[in-house]
């Protein structure tokens, strides 16, 4: 047993420290806070071009051919620091979908410019009647020639504004079994016809719905076969999209200690004495070694050779259940100052743990909810039967 | 025992709900942040009558009992009132309580001169009142120093602190204009009873903000389909909302029974005003959080109103402390009074 | 709105405070603890020759026509002083069934002497293979002449090697639907064929097994139709049987109070000046509080003409969960403390806290698990669907 | 990064996990109550080594790491082991590092002659070293004073105090026959040390303690039926040991890693010793819990397992401390330390 994420890993991390301490300015934060837009298009870009967007990528595609331990170690470090990802993520996760499903000619058009960080794709499955039940997709595609017209509203097509193209997943037989009829294609969003409109989160993020009015996509842009839209999700899912690694509670935990060593109680005595504060910081620190310890038991599985199932549930349930705790205990912990917002002048750390608590609302729900994940924990985990 | 509401309570309980239905529906919350304050809403509010009926007679108002005003407080709280109406009330009785002429003619200026009043939950530090509730809006803060109660004008209108519940919070620099109202004994007597009525009156605000978070969420469940069925089928979702549904039930009575206690039980006010809100600021937070949970993507939108229960369910009680600050201070009132249950 | 139980309530409060102090002795106590049975037959006796026993039941049958809110405030006081109250909440259950449903036979044979204290009734519901979905029995009744001949067996019958019937739900009909083919006997339990075999709980509560081999009972004991069973239940259900009122927390915070009085910490700090043991205490005090309410509040229902249904399930449900909650966290409170056990002369209070945490494990399934009463909760109360 | 025990290690596990199911079926752990020592097996883990390995070479035993010892305590806690192992093995361990004749002279007497040592785990109050785990079996105790380790043969054996999980703990008088070990700083970093790793061996066993509550629970669904289905296509049944199941994989991570740091990243070791043990006590407490609850009415009959584990789960770790004062413990050392994370 070995808990060290090797040399190469460390050095690889080291690599991504320096990026992010260059490129990750107060100008760059200050951005995503103001816009609540999770994505730069010059950070999306330097990383690129420092090799840190798709590490674990083979070298014929633009990548390093990094093993997935390194990656993780690069990735845990931008999570930490608060960086710019949501772009990335999506990108990487419809490319290896195209890399292991995709024709030749999709893999030559998209993959060299969604590596080397000119363009970014972003996800289109959630509908305003499909949330958890994603298959039950109702955005319609019809053939016509060896085009498809596509008629449609996604939910949560999370920086759609910024994006070249989403990948969509409609309907196109609505005459058989829901996961039957789907078929997945490679939209351009730049087109008349599509419609972004943005949707603010209680967390200042920004988040669109989209329209589809008769707008048309070449075949040549399906992805996967005619009604095989369900496969492609389902490989797609294979591709750890977005298990969190620890970073937000790092990021939160490191402030929160630093409060307590800095500041005093009411009668004069340091927080960093209290027992009570340091139970808080010694609960969520526990917590968050178990979230970061989850994330590297996927990643070292994938390392050998394992696609992690059950244990990316667990990882991405724990993270977020225990994100959601920390930031309202360490609201609470600090009293009536808690909740000066983020952003106001008088919040303790910037507002961290106000930003946080709002933040952790949405990531029990995004990427599949604590309920599907415990779901999937109990039923192909624990082998407890269906409902019936 | 009746735990119906009398015919009077119930009138009351009408008239407020009507009052809100009509001049505080849910677009106006949301057009009034992020200063969370109204003053088309203060207006109507005090021309209902909201602030005169908090004061004793004797003091020139209509002698509304703290029960009286926890009713009211539970229609605010369900409509999210965006409007420093419990501080005021609060403010508003202490000083009819203090009596003597200062004090009275700053309680004129409050009834007859639309001046806001409001309290500070905490003594100063450094010579600053921290995010007194109504403060961004109050033209007069009543505090307690450790030693003297005081009234001072707000000359230097509070900056307002932006915060989670959109209220309109203040960190309040003191200056000499400062009068003092009392000292002493009764000065400390005098604020701790009013923090005990905030309490109250908070714990009530909170069952209107738990209950309505609640019915919004099980309307939402009963509407909403996955897996073709309603969402609400799930167990994961019903057992959730039955939890909240047991503890809004509870905090309804202990709330109640706190501001019933004010009037009725007093050797037992303290120490329930402290248990009530903590319980309720609890109960209210998890149905608030467990409704939004299930509302999906929804539930974070801005556009949907379960975040607006759900931040002020965290925010409004927490310029007083967190719950076990509350829990704490109740047990201290039972272990100093050795009052048993019940 | 008034919280007073009223004059009437708590002049009764006191007559039984001060029966319970005559009759609750320490040797009382010692034996429910050293036997696990909560039943004393001398106790049980002497409260109904005090008028306790049965005070809300019309004169005619023995009780003093009190109301609900004055029953109430007598269980209040019961409950908490820990008296051996188990016979008498079986029996005068099914003794409500007996006068809503019986024969006047049944009447004058049962009545008089289960309100008198000379007999008690045990509840045989429960089975091996069905708990919560108690309509599954498979204790089989057949009829032969004028006698029924029982065989099956029954799990819980707490007081059985106490009482003098059980009240049995048997399957008379097992061609049926499940609901429709059960019928209740009230089954004379000193005769051949009945075996009783103790069960010791985690809390050194005693309950048995009991077996029923050709078993006879005749059929003028059949309580209800023939396949009338589920009916018979129904109504039993709803006197309510066993809300908690709370009396189990007071004892319990009563004791934490006083120790937290009395003692010190580690630095010679009164236990009643910590911040966290107050928190604790308070937040507990604030549990119990609700507790009661809710168990009021049903009493308030009944004596306003009203059936508390939904508000007896929260009753239930919340009383035991808290109790769960609450001695959890005084056996943590203790700190190493906390494990001494009740009985050990070494232990806090009598190790009130660590049996409570043993006790309380009952608590949420006795009586209907909390799972049940969250689904009535949730479909009779929020009015949501029923699993499809 | 390899989680996968290594050959060597995976041999101990078996030969462990052999022995356990051989010597201590749970028919053995309920015999042995309430004393919650059974001679027999004390004997047999003597035999097999289980002390010996806890030892230096140098001290004559067989220099085993604290992660190995960890394997092992995962095996002891699955089985419910009575005997005072982990107690015996840090006791050992603390005089192996002190040296010198009185400390080698005593492990000589503990390695050879079987008398059995064990380590009270807070100073004494009042002269009286309470809840001494395994001191109710114990010949030798050793304690720290506030300024001096200190070893003590107990006279007149500890009267064993009845616990929640039936231990052999004790509360001892310190006589006069307590002899001085070592003093000063290295007094107390040695105490510390021991502590550390007496965190670190019952995080480990908590894991085997949960591990194996929940694989009694997740059975016992499977089969049981209610309304014609297994009670594990419940939801509420379903997502309770779903989470279980996943904070016993985080405890078992992060039990491991605090055994593998305290060779491997000392800088870390104590941080992780208290926050695994705090978390591994909760999550073990939390699969009992569920475990023995979704049992209905068979969960607390004495009959089924499921209450000897949820009993332990509580008691073991409490010993100690609640959680709560593990994670203080840890949070300080961070502060302290200024280490940062993973």
């Amino acid at each position: 047993m070995d808990f060290r994420l090797g040399e190469r890993s460390d050095a690889f991390r080291v690599k991504a420290k320096q990026f992010l301490s260059g490129h990750l300015t107060d100008e760059v934060r200050e951005q995503m806070r103001s816009t609540g837009v999770h994505h730069n298009w010059d950070f999306h870009r330097a990383r690129a071009a420092h090799g840190l967007l798709a590490p674990g990528w083979p070298e014929e595609f633009g990548g390093e051919g990094r093993d997935a331990l390194e990656v993780l170690a690069s990735a845990e470090e931008f999570q930490s620091a608060g960086a710019p990802t949501y772009g990335v993520g999506t990108t990487l996760m419809v490319a290896n979908v195209i890399r292991h499903l995709g024709t030749e000619d999709q893999k030559r058009l998209i993959l060299p410019q969604a590596l080397s960080g000119d363009i970014i794709i972003v996800l289109g499955f959630t509908e305003p009647e499909a949330g958890s039940d994603v298959a039950a997709a109702q955005t319609r595609a019809v053939r016509d020639g060896d085009e498809w017209v596509i008629n449609g509203q996604k939910m949560f097509t999370t920086n759609a504004q910024e994006a070249d193209y989403v990948f969509l997943l409609t309907r196109t037989n609505p005459e058989v079994a829901k996961h039957k009829g789907l078929t997945t294609f490679l939209v351009p969003l730049r087109q008349a016809g599509v419609e972004i409109q943005p949707v603010i989160t209680v967390s200042g993020e920004r988040t669109n719905l989209t329209f589809y009015s008769d707008v048309r996509v070449d075949d040549s842009l399906r992805i996967g076969e005619i009604d095989g839209g369900w496969h492609v999700m389902t490989v797609g899912l294979t591709f750890e999209r977005s298990i969190p690694q620890g970073g937000d509670s790092v990021r939160l935990i490191h402030a929160m200690e630093q409060w307590a060593l800095a500041s005093v109680d009411d009668v004069g005595r340091p927080r960093s004495e209290d027992p009570d504060v340091l139970a808080r910081l010694g609960r969520a620190a526990a917590e968050c070694e178990v979230t970061i310890l989850l994330a590297r038991r996927c990643a070292w599985l994938h390392h050998s050779g394992i696609l992690p199932g059950v244990e990316g549930s667990m990882a991405k349930l724990f993270a977020s259940e225990s994100l959601t705790r920390q930031s309202a205990d360490f609201v609470d912990m600090l009293g009536p100052d808690g909740i000066r917002s983020e952003g106001d002048a008088t919040a303790i750390a910037e507002g961290i743990a106000e930003y946080s608590y709002r933040y952790a609302l949405g990531t029990t729900t995004y990427g599949g909810t604590s309920e599907i994940q415990r779901n999937i924990i109990a039923q192909r985990g624990l082998g407890l039967p269906r409902p019936s | 025992m009746d735990l119906n509401p009398s015919d009077e309570q119930q009138q009351l309980i009408d008239t407020f709900s009507a009052f809100y239905a009509k001049e505080c529906p849910v677009d106006r919350v949301r057009a009034a942040e992020p200063s969370g304050h109204d003053a088309e809403l203060w207006a109507r509010l005090l021309e209902l009558g909201a602030l005169q009926m908090a004061v004793d007679e004797a003091a020139g108002g209509w002698g509304a009992s703290l029960l009286d005003l926890a009713l009211v407080a539970e229609q605010h709280g369900r409509s999210l009132g965006p409007a420093p109406l419990i501080e005021a009330q609060v403010a508003a009785r202490v000083l009819a309580r203090v009596g003597g002429d200062v004090a009275a003619e700053a309680l004129g200026r409050v009834l007859t001169e639309d001046r806001i009043v409001t309290i500070a939950l905490h003594p100063p530090k450094n010579a600053n009142l921290a995010l007194v509730p109504g403060g961004a809006v109050a033209d007069d803060v009543i505090y307690f120093d450790g030693g003297r109660l005081m009234c001072m004008a707000i000359s230097d209108r509070g900056h307002l602190i932006s915060n989670t519940g959109s209220m309109p919070v203040a960190d309040i620099d003191i200056d000499s204009s400062s009068i003092m109202l009392v000292s002493g004994h009764q000065a400390e007597t005098l604020f701790e009873l009013a923090r005990d009525e905030w309490m109250v009156l908070m714990a009530n605000a909170l069952v209107g903000i738990g209950a309505r978070s609640l019915e919004i969420g099980v309307d939402y469940v009963k509407e909403r389909h996955a897996f073709g069925v309603p969402i609400g089928s799930f167990q994961s979702v019903a057992h959730g909302l039955a939890n909240a549904a047991t503890s809004i039930d509870g905090s309804m009575l202990i709330a109640r029974e706190a501001a019933w206690a004010a009037g009725e039980d007093t050797a037992r006010a303290t120490q329930l005003a402290c248990l009530s809100c903590g319980f309720s600021a609890e109960a209210a937070r998890d149905a608030c959080y467990r409704s939004l949970h299930f509302h999906g993507g929804y539930g974070f939108m801005l556009e949907f109103d379960i975040q607006l229960y759900f931040r002020r369910a965290i925010a409004w009680p927490a310029v007083f402390g967190e719950p076990p600050k509350m829990f704490a201070r109740g047990a201290a009132d039972r272990l100093a009074t050795a009052r048993a249950y019940g």
